[in-house]
């Protein structure tokens, strides 16, 4: 039996019916990390083992899936404390959102950490409303960093990528510090308005439903400006050297902010699926030049698939200005499926 | 027109999403992340699920349900939008047992202000808001002829919406972050949403 | 400037010269891990940032580079103390094994981790020659844990895959511990003996070098019993569901240690690089359900891509029959790139 | 051959396995894993530094040169199977400002058994010692003909050996790992030994 399930071609995915992908992941999940996680199935959502925490600032978000292993994989103690998977690139929806707020509220409050898209803005909306009718104090954390994006009032502004897994980190040590819910909540503003992304995309990817590539793109072709959506880039162009593709990224992300000589930075390098580690360090190295150069400290790093666009190949460079607040939040201990140290 | 015939609408959009589902993705492939038939699809299936033996006498009721059921399985932006629409609707309807043409027009405008409440787009972004607005507009101005013909013009206006968001460049939703290139592509939202107008107009026509 | 010098079609990579790709790599590991490891560049080796460790056994691994993390991002404390990588999909030379194995020869000796490829083989079986006339204790832990290769005398044997990376956790925690260097071999060897592996591919990798994928496959078809070099496998196969491709990789598993109900194991999925982490654990939750069916007891896992082959799309399932050292060995802490724990 | 004869023959090498890389990496491709061009052209590039400028009055002093740079820059199997054919054919020719047909013998067949030894290859295995044992005995039994003569006439069996590996099913190094599907290709390996062995016999005949 061919997993094209009522779509013509297979593809060249592990899957059964594409409509049980997320289930069976969560319950793979479940089981892999029994000592982490709790899977609620019917609405679906993760929860860390030992929620809700008395008295702790809860920490939630949530998103399409597709972008693993954010956010499951940061469910975990200084971290998520729930997350709540959409189907592969759709936001989850309010009842979802809701339960799970309910199931990780100590008493101290929930912040929603949510990437700027539509979608996920008003499922999120709704949901906290609905919350706050029943007495849980939300706050929401918006995440809009990706410098591809034009800024402005009359669209939907800017998308949330890299720097969501930089606000969940923090704001996650910061709750298992014992904050409270309105210094969470303005730590992960502070850091979003800190952190700047962009990225590229050297090959499309296909979603199991859609059953072929979001986009096509020609042998010698790249996306820039891309999103974690397998939505199209901001334009097309030829593919270049690791070199230049590094330098075509960190001078929009550079500019923006913009990031001045002086200032220590953590930056992160992010694989958006299909890209080898090898190749993802091979840009570190020339974006670690490029800030060196600009006269920033590079106090910290990360390079891997953190939030990934399923098996699309390409990169996004992540830039967060740091504090010592941050930074002090950043190294505190983390034990999640797919970001653990201090534990 | 009423609970029968609003569950043979909701029967008959059910239908003609699920034929369309791969329409609807290939549309949102173009110039969005490739899941809006998927959406649609999945919550339409839900909602024909739910309808099933749900009593008929109150027409609200039947709407909030379908409200409440797409908004708890579409997901992503058409999900609250979609919801928005049934359940503005259904405060509008609420206990009547049948809707007359002054209270469908009321529900659909309630719907479109839900939905532009929610989604803050204005006419011309590209979104479901320029397949309804037309349709609404239409329906309110087709005097002096039937029910069915009232909504076959509505859901007229509403394929010629769609059709006009082609060239826009898309202001709201995920088509806003591809800029220019989000023009010669008609809205998917636009689309599914003339296919719930078109199914109304048939099940009044029935 | 196009990625493809002298090779006449660009590669969907984030690439420089080819030829400069580990180089760059390292580089780059270099700058995002300065508290972790060091690198050494000609001959090209990396060290843990504390090496050598006086009066500890050193563990060493090494091979072509391509499957990374596996082992530059395995070195650090409680783990590998050295990597040697080769070009890609190319064992590392002697002299550079042997010069990684006297800069972390902490006096008590070096047990070398090999893969069973006939080039690791003969490299480190040269290196170990000459680091013994230096007066440096080599041992050598051969890993052969392929199930999809008959096993002969006559032959190169089995191919060393997923246990690698079990064996260079728990002799890398053995070491930290003080065991001997008999000791470390000789556990290495057991856990060796006691995992086994099994892996498809969905797509192909490309060789940077060679330009274009290492072998085709129809747009239906998969590889079984795939090999992590890009190599073709055993048998050609029509694409299956996830859930009976699964069943494909355990049963020839678990039938040939074999694997007997009531003991304890540890449950591998790995990522070959291009598979997405959602469908690893939708192939974890039926390997788990396989293994609880065959009324084994799965008490540890480890889900994600850490022993891989490029780009290629694909998962490989490794199971370990685990005893309480090796348990308690691999829970030992341990602080790498790629994987870290307790520190 | 002396010393110059001996540098002109790598010279050769070089360049021969430089334009063929391409060539030994798809056969590499076929039955392995796609790296052995880049795997000797790194090696023969390196070697090819390290001989400008080297002495050329002891050929054993140059074959040495020649096999720890290759040991230390191909890798894989092919390096120290290449590396000691070089390394034992120096202990041959140590301190040999010329080699006779003899020498070349003896040195060749040193290559050949220390490639066995390191390698565990018997021939017919499907590796490049069904180039080099072949081009051996051809060389040992061409008596009565020139030395470049001679030399063709082992490059030429060497040629033949590597397509005789074509129906083999491998048994020895990464091409063992496809079984039956191993036959119906040439091994890489052979390959580039029969390279090798033309450069000679043209460096011979110059
Ligand atoms: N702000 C908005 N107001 C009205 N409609 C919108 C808005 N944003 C998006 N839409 C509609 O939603 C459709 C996309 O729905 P869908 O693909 O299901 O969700 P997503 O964009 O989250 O993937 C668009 O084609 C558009 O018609
Ligand atoms: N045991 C062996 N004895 C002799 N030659 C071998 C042996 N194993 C492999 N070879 C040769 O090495 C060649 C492959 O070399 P190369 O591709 O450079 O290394 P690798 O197989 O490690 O990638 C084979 O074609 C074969 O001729
Ligand atoms: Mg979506
Ligand atoms: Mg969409
Ligand atoms: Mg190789
Ligand atoms: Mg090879």
């Amino acid at each position: 039996m061919l997993p094209s399930f009522g779509i013509l071609r297979p593809m060249k995915k592990l899957l059964n019916a594409p409509s049980d992908l997320v289930k069976e992941a969560l319950a793979g999940m479940a089981l892999a990390h029994p000592d982490l996680l709790r899977v609620h199935v019917d609405p679906a959502f993760l929860v860390r083992a030992d929620a809700p925490v008395r008295g702790k600032v809860a920490v939630l978000s949530g998103g399409g899936s597709g972008h693993e292993p954010l956010h499951g994989g940061f469910v975990g103690r200084g971290m998520l404390d729930a997350a709540c998977p959409g189907a592969v690139f759709t936001s989850p929806t309010p009842d979802q959102i809701l339960e799970a707020t309910r199931a990780v509220d100590g008493g101290a409050g929930v912040v929603h950490v949510v990437k700027n898209y539509t979608g996920d803005v008003m499922n999120f909306e709704m949901a906290g409303e609905l919350a706050r009718d029943m007495g849980i104090s939300t706050e929401t954390v918006l995440v809009n960093d990706d410098v591809a994006v034009q800024n402005s009032l009359y669209t939907a502004g800017r998308r949330g990528v890299g720097t969501t897994v930089l606000v969940e980190k923090i704001c996650g040590a910061a709750a298992e510090a014992g904050r409270a819910l309105a210094d969470v909540a303005a730590l992960g503003r502070r850091v979003n308005e800190h952190g700047r992304s962009m990225g590229i995309a050297l090959t499309p990817c296909t979603v199991p439903h859609a059953g072929k590539p979001s986009f096509e793109l020609g042998p010698d072709e790249m996306e820039v400006g891309i999103g974690i959506h397998g939505e199209p880039g901001r334009r097309r162009a030829k593919i270049e050297s690791a070199d230049r593709i590094t330098e075509m990224l960190m001078e929009p992300v550079l500019d923006d902010l913009p990031f001045r000589a002086g200032k220590d930075v953590l930056l992160f390098v992010n694989g958006l699926g299909g890209t080898p580690l090898l190749e993802l360090y091979v840009v570190f190295r020339k974006a670690h030049e490029i800030a060196a150069a600009r006269g920033l400290r590079v106090v910290r790093s990360l390079v891997g698939p953190y939030i990934t666009s399923l098996e699309m190949a390409g990169v996004s460079i992540t830039l967060l200005e740091v504090d010592e607040e941050m930074v002090r939040y950043w190294d505190a201990p983390v034990h999640t499926a797919a970001l653990r140290w201090g534990v | 027109m009423n609970g029968d015939a609003v569950a043979r609408w909701i029967e008959r959009a059910a239908g003609l999403i699920g034929d369309n589902e791969k329409y609807l993705t290939e549309l949102d492939a173009a110039i969005g992340d490739s899941d809006h038939g998927a959406n649609m699809a999945r919550g339409f299936a839900a909602v024909r699920g739910k309808l099933a033996g749900h009593p008929r006498d109150d027409v609200g009721a039947i709407l909030k349900t379908v409200g409440m059921t797409l908004l708890s399985t579409i997901g992503g932006a058409s999900g609250p939008l979609y919801g928005t629409l049934f359940l503005e609707a259904a405060k509008v309807s609420a206990g009547k047992a049948e809707l007359d043409r002054g209270a469908i027009l009321q529900s659909l405008s309630a719907g479109l202000a839900g939905i532009q409440k929610r989604g803050k787009a204005e006419p011309l972004d590209k979104t479901m808001v320029d397949a309804l607005g037309p349709a609404i507009r239409a329906f309110e101005g087709a005097e002096g002829v039937s029910l069915a013909e009232a909504l076959g013009r509505a859901a007229e206006a509403a394929r010629q919406g769609a059709e006009a968001t082609i060239p826009i460049v898309a202001r709201k939703g995920r088509a806003s972050y591809l800029g220019e290139r989000s023009a010669g592509h008609q809205d998917p939202g636009a689309t599914s949403m003339w296919l719930l107008l078109r199914s109304l107009a048939e099940a009044a026509a029935e």
